[in-house]
């Protein structure tokens, strides 16, 4: 039996949200994950973004595929549905989940085997759509579930844990979801909650896909000297472009920044995403300067991290389909099935 | 005298323009009340390669397909000499007598009008010239067959409503044909069109297009797809139906979502994580698409979600023929993906039958919360056919199944996604969002228990499997049964067909009748089967397997789910593409039976 | 007394290290001549979840899985109680005696040993005290069950060679459990194991290890992969002995490409272009990747391209129990893909038999120009078998089938790919770049006539899918033929079984014995069947089928394909996604036999 | 029966390349497209380029997977090996194909529909493992044998035939292919062949992942007006940066051009690759440039056309894997399979 309940015991003064909820109610069943692996931190900051969030748990749908990282939404947010489906084929299935409901928030994980190999097509795809959606992926360079393969997301320089050679390229998902079209697009790391948790909750506020690519290292198969994506490599190598701040609707912003430091983007639900610039001369609107910077950085092996791109111009799936704004699941077979009149005028028409 | 009996061929060059004016002939004959079914053999191409158009015309309504030509309308130069050698003895031939082309029959009847000398001194613009020829041969058969030339003249005007200018030039082409007919030849010629009362109330119309058409009446709100022939049209129809039937008059906002997928792979996993969502949800493909879907198909299985596929055979394996038909896909669809699954297929015969299965389909995927894929084929979906209207039962609400709404949550004391509430191996299911506190559960195509918690415990696992043996069994008794032909009080002898080798049947049996041979049929139109399948079985000593694949695979399916002596089932098979005849189906079961069977089906007494 | 036969059984955390452990144990018994078969049983995790690894130690060889524990070490908490709870009464409870466990049993003997302690006392480094812990029961178990400790040192010493410092702590840990069970207990038990020769010349080998050798000693030089358990360790060791034993010694350079693809699609479509080409590649996988490649399946099938698959089968449907092991894609891989396709399918019993195929697997799907799929399963796959030494014969040529050289070309009149030239349904190939002028063709998976050339011609189609079938029909005069188990002359009642069910056959039939049960039994290794597999069947009444899944898919396959009556066959099923055992065997098959039955199978008269 | 054979009479003197045969010698069975269909003018590309490279065609094999534009391969090269796979796998089956043999030049023919959307996980992972071969897609915007559909590679703004809107990002493949370390990379136009035909032959004597968009009107379905696939569009907004001129082995290169207005690259084969800048501004040589340049021009709806990026420092796939020079399928039985002795040891080692 390798499914744990935790003990539903609350502590009297945990802290509560707008809803009434502590952290705890937006917990799920125990991690079966290594010790350390840097998927459960992920998890954490779900759970505290969704929680600051005040997000009613069953307005929330958790999708995966398979691997480590797609058994993590089995760790959260016990009380929405979740879909574990087949391996890199997630998006999809998110897809038209989303068509049939967009009245709920999909929160999407999965890992870098699932999204950059074999469900690098429907990832692709499901961008371009612009489905709208939190699509996480937990990326530790490594195929953890089935013992520590190469991933595609590797990159050139890494060496495997026996010593093997990485000589392919490696797939940035970052770059490929601007180019591709997203509107949001951060890169995160599993060490760093603090940027982390707002990421999160922009993007769950943001309309649209929303990207994160976090560097979750995996401590069992990638966190070796030779591996770009181990909790050290991070630590040195991190490049943070932007801080992101997230700031509720009807809130205040005190804080004063140095002119031309900041960018306020207010979010389709009136929050709004605080941006530092870390790095004066980037742009995170512009599609095509952001692709090179990346590629620069890349090329000296930083790994550029913050909400990297977004553009809150852009319409989402449904809008794009023209689809009536309530959910297709909540009509009745009155808003649905044509009339028997109607029938019979197609039938005189085939006559 | 040939009078709504005869087969008319048009041998033309794809790309040309013949499609219309080939299909305006044969709705004419069905708007004089004749039956018709007409067949469109064309190339997997755009453009420039032979393409023909077999229509068949029956009073009777023996509309299967029937090899032997009656008239041939032969204008695709390529093919001319197989063309001519096709036409009946005594059969006619139609071509364009402009250009001088060797005809090596005597026994053929021959009909030259110079198609393209007249349109070129009609008609300018070169592509216009192109196009009339195929009117004017139309409009020469209308004085050769005798058709009352009002109802052609009735369906330009129809068919150019929009556009008046169009009509007159279309109504000049007709002429030019009709007029040439009624001067050089003495028309009618023995082989005709009468008015008749013998389509009655029914349409023509395709397959694929009732398919469509039922998905809307189903309540269907996503469709996702990859195009393939000859499945695009599902697709298509849908969405011209929707386009109709589905936009908010207000907002012109559309109670629709139609999605052309990435691929296979993705078409179904967004039918699914729609149908999750308790949306109706489909998607359409043909062969290619049914491998590629195998492993979500098996998900859908194991996981419980409900979700309508119509597979449109073509001739496999591999790319195959992709524009020929075959019944070749049943195994692979009953047994898709690996693991032990077994799905439930349904096995429309004609078009009107494929609205109702849409319809049901949907229901029945609702209620047994597992894939159902629709078994149709090229030649239903894709030809014309002469079939009951479609009707619909406005007061019966449709069946979503067993989903539990938050109130029905809070009056019960657990729930258990799993759980056999009923013994009928059919769980309960909740959609996402529907409680704040309850009914959340987490599908997955992992070993899970009765709770959809993740479990590895192997007797747990086994007891889920045998639930979902026994919801199997329940949806014996809820599928559509067999339905049965003449029954002979004794015959010792039963035919089994399904799809659309039923349209041969009657004639078939007909045949046979001529040949003292009696049976009794049975048309299969589900899987699993029912018990009367199996008692049909069990009630004649020798039954014949219509189908049309090479490796007999619902005889297959027979064998292994009734337990079923093989010896008992005999295959009556073909799979070269094109329908099977109800010559070749007499041929073969005669061929089988020795004289001596022969009598003994004849009166009825037990042999062996 | 339990000398050489019992089942003792290692319940730990998975992580902690002590795979390797329990491994050694499992060795040094073997390495004392007595037959071992050790079973790992895994979670789907890779830490902190509970993990088993159970050892049957069997003298007379019957291997095969047995209910009920002789010796637990339970070391994990977490599955404490059910592990206590599978002891056999009168059996061993070792434990970790640093920690005071509650145990509800008094019918069983404990043997608390303070591992953690003594490790705490004797190492420091945390990692260490948790490592050898493992060892430490070891050093117990030699003193307990009476091992000569000599045999362990030695695995140390060979393990560490590497790293001399290692292997003192490593005998250290060994002593401190031995020693403390020598002290406290009164050593050895009533369990024991005994030197014995019954090992003989075997070997001690995992299946996935035999089939990455067999492909090494087939000339395999193209692997193409996707990682899935528990298919993985094929190619992993392919790339193993592939670095031993192709490397070119001066350039340091591969005879060999290993692949790992992004998905199963490309890891076929790959092998699929590599063999097109004439190199011998191969892919391996489990159920999901199954599902997945079926497409590609239907072009090798259609297209007569040769490709080896290994299907290392897992508990299905869809991800299901990814470490556990089942028979259950027997039909998905008989007739995968759409259209009327049949595909050739092995059924190794023993690693020795697994390598004996991949060579053999190699030579037929280039002789039958058709995928070959060999089907093992989790059991075989990755755990270590008590089995035959491999062997090879260094005479015999590879048999790269049909293939034309550009002499050959010369000399021929005419080439067509897929002309029958020699009457068996198997034409003759090219490889690329052979000749200037001659030999090249079009591989296509769309309808093509002798010459490779597109057609829509159907008649022409139907000749090439006859053609195939002819081709099906040789293939059952060149594979592997059945084995059959001792023959009492006139037993009415016969048994078949294959893969992994194998090891516990002659068990169960000593157990039937015992109850007046005799029994013919065949052992199947390949599909299609051959006529042996028929004769079989026809020769005895009832015959038992013996399978590790939910559906008898094997039953199935035999019913469909040999044109047997499903009432003679009757299924013997296990799949809780463990070995079936051969008491359950025993069971199923005695309790379906009424007295009657048994009598008349016991003296062989003809009942019924 | 829908195989049409070609009369084989040649005309007496016709001219002949350096093997003595004709253009007629490389050409293949009647092309069964729609008259005008850009794909035949690729078609007759690719028989001029190999005819001028004096390719032994039995050293040449035709990969495609399924569509208008995957027929082609039967209509060039009658006597090389041909492989018609299945829709969106040729990228597989053609991996597979080069390394049990890298002595054959691969010439890929492929569709949009065939590798942006079913086929894009193949296409990214080929290109990243920079598999030896000659890659074009004839790109048309539409799935032409389906009858029409929008393909993933339709620009945003382009209009269906029937007025559909394409509300969805369009994948621009030659940026993937450059962002994914394709190390030749081009677009041409099927109406230009003075463009396409020595980038075909540039890319025949490149090693490794070589790639040719080429724009490739279907004239039945997406040759309209709003169609940005149309020869019309193409010739208005076509912006050709680069000109490329094929230069044989041995061959003196006589023309003079102004300073810094062209680039000599030595191609594998010792035959060079002539780069005349027609932008001053580009680097075809600087891969996070040319991605921007891609981004703003086609922002501008401009069709950028020419040698887009080359690389020959790179190495290709066999060379990434250390196999040995030969090719696999030419070992025989003494090379690869290990004595008994060996076997014995293993054995052993097993005991
Ligand atoms: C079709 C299919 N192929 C292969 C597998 C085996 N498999 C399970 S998880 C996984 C890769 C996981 O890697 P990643 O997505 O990076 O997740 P991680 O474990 O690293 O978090 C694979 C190949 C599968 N379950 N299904
Ligand atoms: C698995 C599968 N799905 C769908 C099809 C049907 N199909 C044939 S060609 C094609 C698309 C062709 O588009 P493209 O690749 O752009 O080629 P074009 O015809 O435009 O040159 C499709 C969807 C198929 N053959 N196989
Ligand atoms: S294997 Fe790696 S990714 Fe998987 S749980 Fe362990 S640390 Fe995390
Ligand atoms: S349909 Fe379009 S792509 Fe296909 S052949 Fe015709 S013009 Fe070319
Ligand atoms: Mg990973
Ligand atoms: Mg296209």
């Amino acid at each position: 039996m390798t499914y744990i309940t935790k003990p539903s015991f609350h502590h009297p003064n945990l802290p509560r949200n707008e809803l009434g909820l502590t952290r705890r109610d937006y917990e799920g069943s125990m991690s079966t994950l290594c010790a350390g692996c840097g998927h459960d931190s992920v998890t954490a900051a779900i759970i505290e973004a969704c929680f600051e969030l005040n997000l009613p748990a069953h307005k929330v749908a958790k999708m995966s595929g398979i691997g480590c990282s797609s058994k993590t939404p089995t760790y959260f947010l016990l009380k929405s549905h979740g879909f574990n489906s087949v391996h890199g084929r997630m998006p999809s299935v998110a897809t038209g989940a989303n068509l049939a409901n967009n009245e709920l928030k999909y929160i999407g994980v999965s890992g870098d085997g699932d999204t950059a190999s074999i469900g690098f097509g429907q990832f692709a795809h499901a961008v371009r759509r612009q489905v709208d959606m939190l699509y996480i992926v937990e990326n530790n360079g490594t195929y953890g579930l089935t013992k520590g393969q190469f991933s595609a997301t590797n990159d050139r320089i890494s060496v495997g844990r026996k010593g093997q050679v990485n000589a392919f390229e490696s797939i940035d998902l970052v770059s490929i979801a601007i180019q591709l079209g997203a509107s949001f697009v951060a890169r995160g790391f599993s060490g760093d909650k603090y940027q982390l948790v707002p990421l999160i909750k922009a993007a769950l506020s943001h309309k649209g896909f929303a990207f994160i690519d976090v560097i979750s290292p995996c401590v069992t198969f990638n966190n070796h000297g030779g591996s770009t994506k181990s909790f050290e490599f991070v630590r040195d190598h991190e490049h943070t472009v932007t801080g992101a701040d997230y700031v509720p609707r009807r809130e205040e912003i005190t804080a004063a920044y140095p002119e031309g430091s900041v960018i306020d983007v207010t979010l389709h639900d009136e929050s709004r995403v605080r941006l530092r610039k870390l790095d004066a001369t980037y742009d995170p609107s512009d599609r095509a300067a952001a692709l090179q910077y990346m590629m620069e950085h890349q090329a000296k092996d930083e790994v550029v991290t913050g909400l990297l791109y977004l553009n809150t111009g852009d319409t989402e799936l449904k809008e794009k389909m023209d689809i009536v704004d309530v959910p297709l699941n909540s009509l009745k077979a009155a808003d649905l099935r044509p009339s028997t009149e109607a029938l019979e005028k197609i039938n005189a028409g085939l006559r | 005298m040939r009078v709504n009996d005869f087969v008319i061929k048009f041998a033309n060059v794809n790309g040309s323009g013949s499609a219309s004016a080939n299909a305006m002939f044969a709705k004419a004959v069905f708007r004089m009340g004749v039956p018709v079914a007409p067949k469109n053999i064309f190339p997997s191409n755009i453009q420039g390669l032979p393409t023909w158009f077999e229509v068949r015309v029956n009073d009777k309504g023996f509309l299967g397909r029937r090899e032997g030509i009656d008239m041939m309308v032969a204008m695709n130069p390529q093919s001319w000499d197989e063309d001519v050698a096709s036409i009946l003895p005594g059969g006619y031939l139609l071509y364009d007598s402009t250009f001088i082309r060797e005809i090596k029959r005597d026994d053929i009847k021959t009909i030259g009008v110079p198609l393209t000398k007249l349109c070129n001194e009609r008609f300018t613009i070169p592509r216009e010239r192109q196009l009339f020829k195929n009117v004017a041969y139309v409009g020469a058969l209308t004085a050769l067959l005798d058709m009352d030339f009002s109802v052609v003249e009735g369906m330009i005007a129809e068919q150019f409503r929009g556009k008046p200018k169009a009509v007159q030039p279309n109504i000049d082409a007709l002429n030019l044909g009709r007029e040439y007919a009624l001067k050089y030849f003495d028309c009618p010629l023995d082989m005709r069109v009468a008015r008749s009362d013998a389509v009655g109330d029914q349409i023509l119309v395709e397959g694929n297009a009732a398919a469509g058409l039922g998905c809307v009446f189903a309540g269907a709100t996503v469709a996702a797809w990859y195009p393939i022939t000859p499945s695009t049209s599902v697709a298509e129809a849908f969405e011209r139906y929707c386009n109709r039937l589905r936009v908010d008059p207000e907002t012109k906002k559309k109670k629709f979502a139609i999605v052309q997928a990435e691929d296979e792979l993705a078409a179904i996993g967004m039918a699914i994580g729609a149908n999750w969502n308790g949306a109706r949800a489909f998607t359409a493909t043909s062969g290619p698409g049914i491998s590629l879907m195998s492993e979500f198909l098996g998900l859908a299985y194991f996981a419980e979600v409900p979700v309508l596929l119509f597979n449109i055979q073509r001739g496999g394996p591999s790319t195959g023929m992709p524009t020929r038909t075959q019944q070749s896909d049943i195994i692979s669809c009953a047994y898709a993906s690996h693991g032990d699954t077994k799905h439930v297929l349904l096995f429309p015969s004609d078009p009107t039958e494929v609205f109702d299965f849409a319809i049901k389909g949907f229901d029945l995927s609702d209620r047994l919360q597992t894939p159902i894929i629709v078994m149709s084929d090229l030649d239903l979906g894709m030809n014309d056919w002469t079939t009951a209207p479609f009707k619909i039962d406005e007061t019966t609400e449709f069946d979503r199944g067993k989903v539990l709404n938050a109130r029905q949550l809070d009056e019960i004391k657990e729930f258990g996604r799993y759980l056999d509430v009923d013994g009928d191996g059919i769980p309960y299911r909740t959609y996402p969002g529907t409680h704040p506190e309850k009914g959340a559960f987490f599908t997955r195509g992992t070993s899970h228990d009765e709770y959809a918690r993740y479990t590895e415990d192997g007797k747990v696992n086994e007891r889920v499997m045998r639930r979902l043996s026994r919801k199997f069994d329940t949806a014996k008794t809820l599928l559509p049964g067999p339905v049965f032909g003449q029954v002979n009080q004794g015959a010792t002898l039963g035919l089994i067909h399904f799809g659309t080798t039923a349209i041969a049947i009657p004639e078939a049996m007909e045949l046979l009748a001529e040949r003292k041979i009696h049976l009794d049929t049975m048309r299969v139109r589900a899987f699993p089967f029912s018990r009367e399948v199996e008692d049909f079985i069990k009630s004649h000593e020798k039954v014949f397997v219509v189908e049309q694949n090479r490796d007999a695979q619902m005889r297959s399916l027979l064998v292994n789910e009734c337990g079923i002596d093989p010896a008992r089932l005999v295959p009556v098979l073909n799979f070269d593409g094109f329908p099977i005849t109800a010559a070749a189906i007499a041929d073969m079961v005669s061929e089988h039976l020795g004289q001596g069977e022969r009598d003994q089906a004849q009166d009825g007494f037990a042999a062996e």
